[in-house]
């Protein structure tokens, strides 16, 4: 087998130098009762021509664009990725590196990764952000309860208008913990209805996500100033959609203390669903109490700059039980794809697409009203709006199907009230003659 | 020596992105536009983030220097003990790059993702035909999240049965994820001490296991490189109890097609799909941590959970006893893609596998002895643990070898844990490395156990000819400069 | 200086393939067996080859090595004149590794190929665009196969009209590819001193031209990065005698959009794919050297020919005076794509390559005149050729100042070529450089001057951080050791 | 555009450094009468995303496998490429390098060049290999005309059964020449037929090809004999498929002076024909007359073991218009693709490999004789062979061709009197089951 080396004359020199009669014999401290007594029963071993046709066997039956025509987001975004991206992750020094232990041979990936750092805070206007999280919901749930341990509170209020699957994510790590989520209404705009939110004195923390995921852009600046009407809770903004940060203000400016969220749309294929990449975000004043591995800038031993893995006291390496988190490996190679990303954009750049981003999602919200689909909710959005099908949206997007349209993600499923509504997408890669298209076969 | 892999050459500075560039320049294409701007309200609109503009070869020179910078599994030896850097084959690349796959949007209706279904529902009969617990999910995106899941899992059933725990043994070699996964479960955890032998006594066990116990957290082989020889005996005291044992996996590269994880007496186990499977690590992740468990827990595990009937494939919701979901989709499908043609390509070769690895470390162990001290001297698994005990004397300590590794062209060990081994050394080549390339790395370590004694001098001075020398991890802690 | 961008860092040593591996190893996934063995001869049957045997992982690490070795234009300015160093895009290295492109056969039925003939003809079309020679053949796999290609066009023409000749006329400055390409299609031939600005005079053609010279091959802008002002003239005195003119195209990077090669009374032009458009040399090649013709030279060139009718394509041999195949099929289809991205990526756009070309090399001219000899004080092309001159009195020369330019972090100019300028430094930045990363370039360029004064023996010396250092070539040539 | 980093700030700084108003006013010694009058008419520039789509256009309409069985092999062979040799060929450093002139810094491509002559001459047989040819084609003729320079002679002998487009690539370098190329007719058994071969004094070399264009081994004893019964004449032995001396007695032993052919097979894609590999090797006698670069070993100025471009008086930039050969730029990266193929072979795996191909031909060979084909040559043949299809060969693999199978080449082009007949391929890539269907086809 072509990945192992060792030819029958190493084995049985190596054994000799051992002094094991055998392979088996190797494994004498093993007792009986737990050894593996049948052969595993796993397929024969495919040739690596064998392998090539049984994977595209199964990527074949994948619906994919160019054949449809996917006005799918909802979390995972389709935009187009630089080649060069692709081929600058191939270099294997950084992507068959481990986790930069020993910073005199990983300084490729930790200038990378304090260059992702710094990036992503000017892109969200916030202080620090950590080297990432596994996903935009988990990175929403430890960004909960960081809230949690900052305020030494119980309880967190948390928009409806957030990822209903974030929420679940939620809902999931707070259910062996005695927390408690407090769900906030959203309201006919779209946006989150702040009017129930009481008395916030055991609040840990206000939680959003804008673009939300209706793709309204939520009045940060209100739910700035409601959170902070008690000094102590946290103002928690997350996004699955960061390109909208190339347009429109960031959270930071709103003065949120944690902005997390998804960032898979930079860069990064959808890859059904993984891996994406978490960016978590914070004040300079709550660095310590954040979770993940941080880069920090330093000088060697000639005075030389540069970077290594720091404050790593809130680590579970290091702090074990008391650690900010139990996060380790985490999605590092995400992150570096994303600052390559960010790179190739550039400033000008990233406000140009998000621009375009916008302009073809109101184009096409625009023609879909003149084909007789409401539009429910009236707040601004950026690429991803709620469409009431007529006839139900359940029934259209089956209809469209055949066309090889995927027309957007019906509700039903995650807000009953919004049965015949779904949610669609649109990015650059959507030209207006597939826009027309979906339109056209709507009323049809 | 004169065969040093080790050597200098030209390599090239690399200022921060935002050093170059000029505003204007960019890096990217951008599409046609085809529809005309929209207005937006001022008040929402931003100035956009500054970013640096730069042309596509500006960047591509960039990302090429600082590649350069660093040491992979491709550049040569990297046995980081407890890390599994195995050759991460090239196919594996190829396939996770297929459009269908890379591609593919995760809330696709099922009948048109049966390609992905069907991988990951034969993945997960595959892993569970590895550890032989029957039932599996893939959705933890590490191992330390499928210690969280499984941990999840654990408080679940014990909650299912009307009597919640809160607390939970874990020996003092396992690794810092552990312990923290616990706490996350709002489990306190009690530690326990390794014998002599550097392995759990049942005794021990039975005196700290009590009803109030949720179980224990047992890495096996464990972080010394040594097999847990009491595991059955220390799994029926814990169920005596209606406790559960949770398994960490991390080290599953040593007994793949020989130990039954199932019959060893372990409910839950974690895999590191990223060491065991050869997926990369890509300077930090993402891995996958898919969890394990036997089929009374199966109600337990994480939604949605793929289900075939009549050679169709879809996601069931419908489990109400599960701990709910742990990512927002179905966790890092794109390494499962790496890890299924990794199982597909070595079938029961598999075995093999592990043979290879633990003669290996064996080898390395026997070899070294006699110039490191050996923590235990013992039979060791996938990899071996020695001590700076030895060098010590002549003011030189593991981080001084370590240092000096670099210079001989290696990756260093592990260093500093398992924390039970003062000046840990912590070694494991993996199977893919061939006879030649670890005689070449004890040659190395024999020659800095001779400079050691001879001149520390060299030792304390590594390394010279990298990037950069020894950092100042101290100054970099005190005022922490996190960005520009 | 402070800011060099050349430094050290750790690299690695490694032996020859040979000198690795052991017997029964392999990297190769042999496909399964799915016949018998059929018997052969042992008459026939060899012992076969003494290849080494090695893993997978084995043969990426030595060849990830080595690349580490070498240097590229991803590595850094390249300013290697008449070589047109300039980007070589990401996505061309996709289009050309397309299924549809890399897996196909060339002699598959036209009816199955109309992809790549499509892509051949309209390729042919814009090469005619931006020379204004309306016939193409895109055969030549290589520049100096173009000359050898176009030459034979000019020598055929020459037999059809029923007086064959024999020599040919070639400036001083021309590449050495120019008389070897006339020689081997029998033509003799005769130097022409360019004048003291550096080109050509039309007197002087005019006293070489005869009736036995099939004519003159003539590289515009030529090596000296000039442009042959006077070509136009010199063509009329070439086509008064019956000659015709070859046109050395390799640095179209200085004029497209800019001159129309038809107009400038060119009759044969071959341009270089792997310069001008972009595609990658890869260590030495492969390139692509298409010829451009007049329509009176038309009939000549080589078979197949690419003829379109009602939207279909096929390949016609039916060209009786044509000069026959050169290449066993079409010529290098792979960078025909890569170039075709490029042009299809770029459009009008390659007149403001040419413009940006020329202004970095008469930015670099400007500012290291005062340092440097510069051979001929007019305005540049793509390229400026000093000299070392100034630096002679220092016992500094060319080489030296080349070998010193590496520690800087560049990769060194085409040094001693041409030979009509005594140590000849040729620099060609192209295009895609910035002006940051030139003027680090004239800032290193200057420090060595300054070195060459303070202390020559830097510069004697240089490079001492490269993998190896200056190699006796001397003795590789005295007793060649060509293999193992 | 993201190739051209110039702003309107850099340009206007280096035009004031330059003296020039304006980026026209850079031309100014170019007269107007060779100006440029109009625009280039070319097509508007596509964005990267639109190239991927229009690429994917042309190389979709192309018939490649797995759609279509193809056994067409006649000079360009389908073989199977490890996905670690196009990994590896995209490492920059090495893709993005020109021609090794500065050896310090291009031990990279010199070592790896170094290794590839060594495993080539391993192969063959042979003393010295050349850093590359165009392809087999002009390597032949390349051959000869050093077998001319070498022997003063003005006649070749080539045989018939060569590729009969290598021939004419031979003819077109030697038409400009006074040199005369003799034909060698092909006998009953599709092996060259010697008994033709007069007085040989004036000849300066003979030239076979084995396995030759019909896939026949030749008599390279014989051909051998023959042809060094005069003392100068040189026995020029050339090849379109070299892995056949994966298992073949390799020409060298048989006393070959020049072994030349194209190595596409050797891990280099089809890509239409080209770019291929020109592999060129011949007995150290004859090194300073062969053509193309070559690189040796050396040390430098500390000691340590290096590699150079060396014997370059040889070459053009040299010699000039005395020089052995004008070729400048090579097939470097092709050569490159070769040798990390050769190294994941290995000489166990080429053998095993090499006996794979001939064994499915013989397989492919019998079912058709079963399905009632002739086999015309009866000598051994390699992965390629001849075969009468009943009902015509045009006429039958056009009728294949419906059913997506290219059963092979039509030879009436080629060969008048082999109208009737098409040769045929089979590699490691083409199944049983494939062979089993092109059999049944071909009699249905
Ligand atoms: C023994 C052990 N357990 C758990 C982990 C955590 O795995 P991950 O980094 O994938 O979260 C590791 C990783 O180093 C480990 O070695
Ligand atoms: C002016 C000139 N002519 C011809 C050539 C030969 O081109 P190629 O190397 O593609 O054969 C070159 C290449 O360096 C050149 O610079």
């Amino acid at each position: 087998m072509r990945y192992l080396p060792h030819t029958s004359e190493d084995i049985a020199a190596m054994l000799q130098v051992v002094g094991a009669d055998s392979l088996d014999g190797l494994f004498s401290t093993i007792p009986e009762d737990c050894c593996a007594l049948v052969d595993m029963n796993l397929p024969e071993p495919l040739s690596e021509w064998d392998l090539n046709a049984h994977m595209g066997d199964l990527a074949d039956v994948m619906a994919v664009s160019p054949e449809y025509k996917i006005f799918l987001g909802a979390g995972s975004y389709d935009h187009f990725i630089p080649e060069a991206v692709r081929q600058l992750l191939l270099r294997s020094e950084v992507f068959t590196a481990y986790t930069p232990y020993q910073p005199e041979i990983s300084q490729g990936t930790l200038q990378t990764i304090y260059e992702y750092q710094t990036l992503v805070t000017r892109l969200l206007g916030m202080d620090v952000a950590n080297a990432s999280m596994y996903d935009g919901a988990s990175g929403l749930a430890e960004a909960l309860l960081m809230a949690i341990r900052i305020t030494k509170r119980k309880k967190v209020a948390v928009s409806m208008a957030i990822h209903p699957l974030y929420r679940r994510v939620v809902s999931t790590y707070f259910s062996p913990t005695g927390f408690e989520v407090i769900e906030l209404p959203y309201g006919k705009n779209g946006q989150t209805d702040l009017s129930g939110l009481g008395p916030l004195d055991e609040l840990a923390a206000v939680a959003v996500q804008s673009p939300n995921f209706f793709g309204c852009i939520e009045d940060l600046q209100a739910v700035g100033n409601a959170a902070h009407t008690d000094s102590k809770t946290l103002f928690v903004s997350c996004f699955s959609e960061p390109l909208a940060y190339g347009l429109l203000k960031n959270p930071g400016s709103f003065g949120a203390d944690i902005v997390c969220g998804e960032g898979q749309s930079l860069g990064i294929p959808r890859s059904f669903g993984g891996p994406g990449l978490g960016i978590f975000t914070t004040k300079q004043a709550y660095v310590r109490s954040m979770p993940g591995r941080l880069v920090g800038q330093t000088v060697d031993k000639d005075g030389k700059r540069g970077f290594v893995l720091t404050l790593s006291t809130r680590e579970q390496h290091i702090r074990r039980e008391r650690a900010t988190s139990n996060i380790c490996s985490n999605q590092g190679l995400c992150a570096t794809a994303a600052t390559m990303y960010m790179a190739f954009l550039g400033g000008t750049g990233i406000r140009e697409l998000a621009a375009l981003n916008r302009d073809k999602a109101e184009y096409l919200k625009g023609k879909l009203k003149q084909a007789g689909c409401a539009i429910p909710f009236d707040s601004p959005t950026f690429n991803e709006f709620v469409v009431q099908f007529p006839g139900g949206a359940e029934t259209a997007c089956k209809r469209l199907l055949d066309k090889k349209i995927v027309a957007g993600l019906p509700l039903g499923k995650y807000y009953t009230e919004l049965a015949d509504h779904a949610l669609v997408c649109v990015t650059e890669t959507c030209s207006k003659a597939d826009m027309d298209a979906l339109a056209k076969e709507v009323t049809s | 020596m004169k065969h040093t892999i080790g050597t200098t050459g030209l390599i090239f500075n690399e200022p921060l992105l935002w050093e170059k560039g000029a505003p204007g320049r960019t890096g990217f294409s951008m599409p046609k536009r085809d529809v005309d701007p929209a207005p937006l309200d001022s008040g929402l609109k931003g100035e956009g983030p500054d970013f640096p503009d730069l042309s596509e070869l500006e960047v591509v020179r960039h990302f090429t220097h600082l590649s350069q910078w660093n040491f992979g599994v491709d550049s040569g030896l990297y046995p980081l003990g407890s890390c599994t850097m195995k050759y991460n084959p090239k196919t594996n690349e190829r396939q996770a790059s297929l459009p269908g796959f890379a591609g593919s949007h995760p809330l696709l209706p099922p009948e048109l993702s049966q390609g992905a279904l069907k991988l990951m529902f034969d993945l997960q009969h595959d892993l569970a035909e590895i550890t032989g617990l029957p039932a599996v999910t893939l959705q933890p995106a590490a191992g330390s999240h499928g210690e969280l899941t499984g941990m999840m899992v654990i408080a679940a059933y014990h909650r299912s049965k009307g009597r919640p725990r809160g607390k939970v043994l874990i020996p003092d070699t396992a690794h810092g994820t552990n312990p923290a996964s616990a706490a996350l479960c709002g489990l306190k955890s009690i530690p326990i001490q390794s014998n002599e032998n550097g392995i759990l006594s049942p005794d021990t066990v039975a005196g700290l296991m009590d009803e109030d116990t949720a179980g224990i957290m047992i890495t096996n082989p464990n972080t010394l490189g040594l097999f847990e020889e009491n595991i059955r005996k220390i799994a029926d005291i814990v169920h005596a109890r209606g406790g559960l044992v949770y398994g960490d996996g991390a080290n599953m590269n040593a007994i793949m097609g020989i130990v039954n994880v199932n019959a060893a007496g372990v409910d839950v186990l974690h895999l590191n799909l990223h060491k065991t499977f050869s997926t990369p690590h890509g300077g930090g992740g993402p891995g996958s941590g898919p969890i394990c468990v036997t089929r009374e827990l199966e109600p337990f595990l994480p939604v949605p959970r793929i289900v075939q009937a009549d050679g169709q494939y879809r996601l069931s919701e419908d489990h109400p006893q599960s701990v709910g979901k742990i990512h927002a989709f179905y966790g890092n499908f794109g390494i499962l893609v790496r890890a299924y043609s990794y199982i597909r390509s070595m079938g029961n070769e598999l075995k093999k596998v592990s043979q290879l690895a633990v003669l290996n470390a064996n080898y390395i162990k026997e070899r070294l002895r006699d110039v490191y001290h050996l923590a235990y001297d013992r039979p060791c698994m996938h990899e071996c643990v020695f001590s700076d005990a030895l060098q010590q004397e002549n003011g030189v300590a593991t981080l001084d070898v370590a240092k000096r590794l670099m210079e001989y062209g290696f990756h260093p060990p592990t260093v500093y844990f398992p924390l039970v081994v003062h000046g840990a050394i912590m070694i494991e080549p993996t199977e893919t490395e061939s006879k030649e390339s670890i005689d070449a790395f004890i040659d190395a370590m024999r020659a800095i156990a001779r400079e050691a004694r001879e001149n520390p001098e060299t030792l304390h001075e590594a390394p010279r000819i990298t990037k950069v020398r020894r950092l100042d991890e101290t100054a970099a802690a005190r005022k922490p400069c996190l960005k520009d």
